[in-house]
């Protein structure tokens, strides 16, 4: 699946996207959190306060606890401030 | 008759005026319009310009989604939305929201809904240029906009 | 900081974005400006035009008396009203309010605010001129505008 | 002092404005509009629903309590339909 990143979650990774494939026993989003947290540093630099992580899968709104069977798209950021 | 919702995400300025005179057009019925511009403002007198990040593709997602909420809930012909992104010099309008119905109350309802979802739902981030160089900061979500959701439920 | 206020009655239309434009103008402390644009509206396919009449110098005091309570009420930076006279085609704009200020919500509700007063307040009367050339009516105040004050008290 | 019609109750009347000099014993708003209605056929017809008739004195909405002492001009109109 497609992992995108944005605003300081992007930047703490150092990467806006990429490809990754968990293994199997990840299931919910908040799950891959942690998973992500394990693969380096600026992951777990990133990831400190999962509770500070916006989540959408295929590009809609998610809680932590959402499956991510099926999804195509991960995309993990900060809270919004738009307008 | 069903809403007509447009969505635009942009670098580039708008026209207010145009947008305007656009969702009042071959439709008599539009007997008020309200419109919403949020400008880059400069609380401290620090700021140059703000860096407006977005989530291509989610942010006109969302946004429509949002819109489409607010017809469902007030007689609304038409709602628009602009929001740029990219580079915004203090002053300039980042945001602009514009609601037509037959009644004024929808079309100022309609608008706030739109403008209080868009604050903490819509996939945008914004960043400071500082006015002596120096790396600015992400801006911070507020606690306020995550509150004014809860007045609407 | 005291509210900018400005009222204009006029029979001329007038430029909405040039109105916008003019209220953030120099002031680098608004992030927010709400419009409404009230428009001539033909209901039944009936109506050609209104004419408006009003009362000179009460027109004018009174819609400053509403501006300046709405800028009490709310921190807003400036608040300006149009409203015209005469002859007003279907679809042309009757009165706009623009509210200024550094927060969305003290934006929207003055303008809201200013509009539910205007409506049954400042001493404006609607006449109609029929597509047929026969003589109209005088519009009638709706109960609903008397209540629509209410809800400020 | 001064009196000045709009809308249909000008129309009704058949005068935009006009100087009267009611009598020492019209003291009320209440008071001015009934003996306005004394004055004539057009004068009735115009103010016999006194309800809907709004009043201002020196160009600011009072009630038809109101005393009229001290009034340079009143403005006699239907409720207003602005906006």
């Amino acid at each position: 699946m497609k992992l995108v990143y944005f605003a300081w979650v992007r930047e703490r990774i150092g990467l806006a996207e990429e490809e990754v494939t968990p293994p199997d026993s990840v299931t919910t989003v908040h799950e891959l959190l942690d998973w992500l947290k394990t693969r380096g540093e600026e992951y777990a630099e990133a990831l400190k306060y999962p509770e500070a992580i916006r989540v959408a899968i295929n590009q809609e709104h998610v809680r932590q606890n959402e499956p991510i069977a099926g999804a195509r798209e991960i995309g993990l950021f900060p809270p919004m401030t738009g307008g | 008759m069903p809403c007509r919702i447009a969505v635009r995400i942009q670098s580039e300025p708008f026209d207010t005026a145009a947008e305007i005179a656009d969702i009042g057009r071959g439709d008599s019925d539009v007997g008020a319009v309200v419109t919403f511009s949020g400008l880059c403002r400069d609380e401290a007198g620090t700021l140059a310009a703000l860096e407006i990040e977005h989530y291509p593709g989610m942010a006109e997602a969302e946004i429509t989604r949002i819109a489409e909420d607010a017809a469902e809930r007030w007689p609304v012909s038409a709602l628009s939305v602009i929001h740029r992104h990219g580079r915004i010099g203090i002053g300039e309008p980042i945001v602009l929201v514009v609601a037509a119905s037959r009644h004024r109350q929808a079309a100022f309802s309609a608008a706030e809904y739109l403008m209080d979802f868009l604050k903490s739902r819509a996939p945008f981030w914004k960043k400071e240029h500082r006015v002596d160089g120096s790396a600015g900061s992400w801006v911070d979500a507020k606690e306020a906009d995550e509150q004014a959701i809860s007045r609407w439920e």
